[in-house]
């Protein structure tokens, strides 16, 4: 394992240390336990909470700050965090307004937020985010997994806590905004968590996993690696299928962490192509690694079937690490 | 006291973890995302240094201390499942009270129940649950048979060894196996391993 | 190699043509030859023009946009591009006040733009990136490379020609910046340019280059893996000697490209550790992956010792697909 | 006509380079960014395109159109270079008459000095230098002394091998090799290398 680390057991609390002090204008950090808040709280805000295990960055810590999260719990590399972390942070930022819990549909993740909700004593939703439509539901009780749709999610409803919608009208957005998402991602190599020191899963030199999870648990097949063109045509194939797109679109093409810029611009040209066919119009795009695994290449397709509220949602203002426009 | 018993029963799981490294690291990775060892480590390691204080806590609040410690501790998928199960024990009828073999059987029953109903998974679902709820039911029907400890150790052994290897020919319906659909089977499971390698090291030590 | 393309061939055309598209809004891009622009031309302002090979992205398109650069010329990967690009990108941008191109220290680069300097008939004046202290400079006439420096440069000049300072400003601003800045850059692993199709270095299991260069030209050795702290202990020792920070610094922790964000922040918070020790201020930091060379695994640390001028237009508006604030 | 001599010396040139591209680039993965073949096959195919508009040209406008596409083609270190040889020997005297030794010795003369003068590099600078200096002497020499066309060739492309195995034991003040330093010591640079492969592909055609 080659890493710019000095030991597994101290990855995460450094990594975090370096964040707050690279972004102290944006977000406090807290340790025991760990979890992150913007500078400001806004009273009377709906606050809204992610979280989930780290080596995803920069989800979820670089998406705090005003405009969309309130506070990020990062658990152990590709692990959840425990409850006692989402509870100190739902503690520090509720404004009385209630505390939104944005949950990826991973069992850990699911079971250690419901605890959190179980002892938080305030008002709460939750949200669970399940957008990885290579993973066909049918075949297993845990549903789809949540991958860059989850980077939608938080963006359009964190504007809408900040324009005043109470709790009830942020889910429901929220809820929308995940049923219009659909996402495949495509792993050319593995990752490798600190803790483990080797690559979680093996693959050979010419090989590609179709459908790749975010922790590079297995897609729809091991297959030979193509000319991308042909990837992408799969991928919004299933895509289509999956939310029949029509109209503006919202357009995810996200990095795995070890994919040049170069190519995920390359793989975007190829969605613009099929869209156009298609009779899409790709409303806003974003291009660049946010929802990574490590060093891992590859990429993910997100399609948002947009439509206005969510779009000037998206359009607003964001003041975060990873996320700084409007 | 029971509450040796218990930081007894706690050194022997942290020991056979540590001897099982590989075999549960190897099959985390090849269904899931290659934590579970770390994960079910940091739990017990952690626990261990607890056991300075527990030593004259009554078994009810040492089991608190360590449910809520696991829970604080593990994350992913087995921590909360692992830390209801000592949630649950904690409060079994009569748990301050001199452990007898009935005892024993209502809070390891009483655990996994409260496993179950935090992950929604049963028998056959290719979870830790293959191994954990043959095992209560043995364990209890043993006791009600009236059976001798020695004797309910090696069965309760034995049931955790099937348990184990039931996991192999099946798919999974909870835990990040699901996603693999028929890619899993010939595949142990993870939680189910770790779970036998304790179950194992328990009855042998104690 | 595993990439997602098509043909070694295409990928520059058809990732220049993505970016074009998810960027519309900020850049025009042009194929023949290869140029970007920025969308909206400000007359009577200095324009900056800067190119290199790509592979390097978002480096040089990425800062194409109001207050940063005017244009930038992309070569096929790790190869300067040639005159007729900067002489297109010249006139295409000149806007009455002159045109600066900002060039990094390679030999390819420096006469590729001599060339293109030599028959762009406007006024036009350079500036010459060379901030990778690893290469002690007596040793050969090129002197040293031109790195991640050159985003310190390319912001703050942006920042002066759009407040208006003239050519001779710009300039003299320029040099300043880049003789006020240092870095080093350390490999973990090697790139493979699409069209070699083949790693462009070895390198063993547990080994790094230590001074590595931007194209992976090899640095001041190559030794084995350590804790990362006592990497970045080394770094910071040889660029305090090179320019003697003091006061208020500017710190850019860049990323190769392949290296997690994770470890990036993990690499910042040794650096504001050692920054403490000495007394410095970091005034304003950088840390992500901005001067990359394609999946390369690494990070180089960039110190700018900033003066009052160099902070307020680090800080003035940029609006780039990579940098956006202000 | 001349500009025959020149298409073909170009197609000689580009089949050199092709035959020599594991050699010309591990000698750039070695002690460059390993581009060197792929900036150069680059140049040599799109002339090779251009192959068929030049025929009716004189040598003077082939030249500089073969200058000028290198120019806006090959890029890297070694494009405004050999773009340089190009334009200079476009311009040397008496290009469009018809040629001899001496004509050849004069452009290939005026060449390698553009080069020299848009690169400011040296003999001894481990770069192509190291080959067309000397050559352009050698071939300046033989013609002075009357030397038949058959001995110029061979002597040439035994100066150029000469040149080529200079660069190896030397570092490099000139290109990415200078980044080097003593490490650049062992092997050969890959811009004489592939002019060394050209200059013997055209003296074995011709
Ligand atoms: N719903 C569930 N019920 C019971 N056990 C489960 C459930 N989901 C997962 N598990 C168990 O947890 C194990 C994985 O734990 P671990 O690797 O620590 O967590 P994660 O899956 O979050 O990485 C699985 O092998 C399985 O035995
Ligand atoms: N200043 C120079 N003068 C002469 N030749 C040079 C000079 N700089 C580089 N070269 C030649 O160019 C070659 C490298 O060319 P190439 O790989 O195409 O360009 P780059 O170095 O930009 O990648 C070197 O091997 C060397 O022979
Ligand atoms: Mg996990
Ligand atoms: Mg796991
Ligand atoms: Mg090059
Ligand atoms: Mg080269």
């Amino acid at each position: 394992m080659k890493k710019l680390i000095n030991t597994p057991e101290t990855v995460l609390d450094q990594s975090l240390a370096g964040f707050g002090r690279a972004h102290g204008d944006l977000v406090s950090v807290f340790f025991s336990p760990r979890y992150l808040t913007r500078t400001k709280k806004k009273e009377g805000k709906v606050a809204i909470i992610s979280g989930g295990g780290s080596g995803h960055e920069p989800l979820h810590a670089g998406f705090v700050g005003v405009g969309m999260l309130d506070a990020a719990c990062p658990g152990e590399v590709f692990t959840s965090p425990t409850p006692d972390q989402m509870l100190a942070a739902a503690e520090a930022v509720d404004a009385g307004a209630g505390v939104l819990f944005l949950i990826k549909n991973y069992a850990g993740d699911i079971m250690n937020f419901e605890m959190a909700m179980e002892m938080f004593e305030g008002e709460s939703a939750s949200i669970i985010v399940n957008d990885d439509v290579a993973v066909e539901s049918s075949t297993h009780s845990q549903g789809r997994r949540g991958v860059a749709g989850a980077i939608a999610v938080e963006k359009i409803i964190g504007a809408a806590a900040e324009k005043g919608y109470d709790l009830a009208a942020v889910k429901a957005l929220g809820d929308r905004v995940n049923s219009s998402a659909a996402t495949i991602g495509v792993a050319l190599t593995s990752c490798t968590v600190p803790a483990a020191g080797k690559p979680t899963f093996e693959i050979g030199d010419t090989e590609i996993e179709f459908g790749v999870g975010v922790h590079g648990e297995p897609g729809r097949r091991r297959e030979v690696l193509r000319p991308v063109d042909e990837i992408v045509t799969e991928i919004m194939g299933v895509i289509k299928e999956e939310i029949s797109p029509s109209g503006d679109v919202i357009v995810i093409v996200n990095g795995f962490g070890g994919t040049p810029l170069m190519e995920l611009y390359l793989v975007f040209d190829r969605v613009a192509q099929l869209c156009d066919d298609e009779g899409l119009t790709i409303a806003r795009s974003l291009v660049g690694n946010y929802f990574t695994s490590l060093e891992m290449q590859g990429c993910s397709i997100t399609i948002v079937n947009a439509d206005d509220e969510m779009l000037s949602l998206w359009d607003a203002p964001a003041r975060t690490a990873a996320i700084n426009w409007g | 006291m029971s509450t040796e018993i218990i930081l007894r029963a706690v050194q022997s799981a942290r020991d056979a973890i540590h001897a099982n490294e590989a075999e549960i690291e190897g099959l985390d990775r090849a269904i899931g995302d290659g934590d579970h060892y770390i994960n079910i480590k940091r739990g017990a390691d952690t626990i261990m240094e607890l056991s300075g204080e527990m030593g004259d806590k009554p078994p009810s609040q040492a089991l608190k201390a360590i449910a809520m410690k696991l829970m604080s501790t593990i994350g992913g998928a087995s921590g909360p499942l692992v830390s209801s199960f000592f949630l649950a024990a904690s409060k079994s009828e009569g748990i301050d009270e001199p452990w007898t073999p009935e005892r024993v059987a209502t809070f390891v029953t009483d655990g996994v129940a409260a496993i179950q109903s935090r992950g929604k998974a049963d028998v056959g679902d290719k979870t830790m649950l293959d191994v954990l709820i043959p095992l209560a039911k043995a364990l209890k029907e043993g006791v009600d048979a009236g059976k001798e400890p020695a004797v309910l150790r090696t069965e309760a052994v034995e049931t955790a060894r099937n348990g184990v290897e039931a996991t192999r020919d099946i798919t999974a319906r909870f835990g990040r196996a699901a996603f693999l659909g028929e890619r899993a089977i010939g595949h142990i499971d993870p939680g189910a391993m770790s779970s036998y390698v304790i179950v194992r090291a328990i009855c042998e030590d104690l």
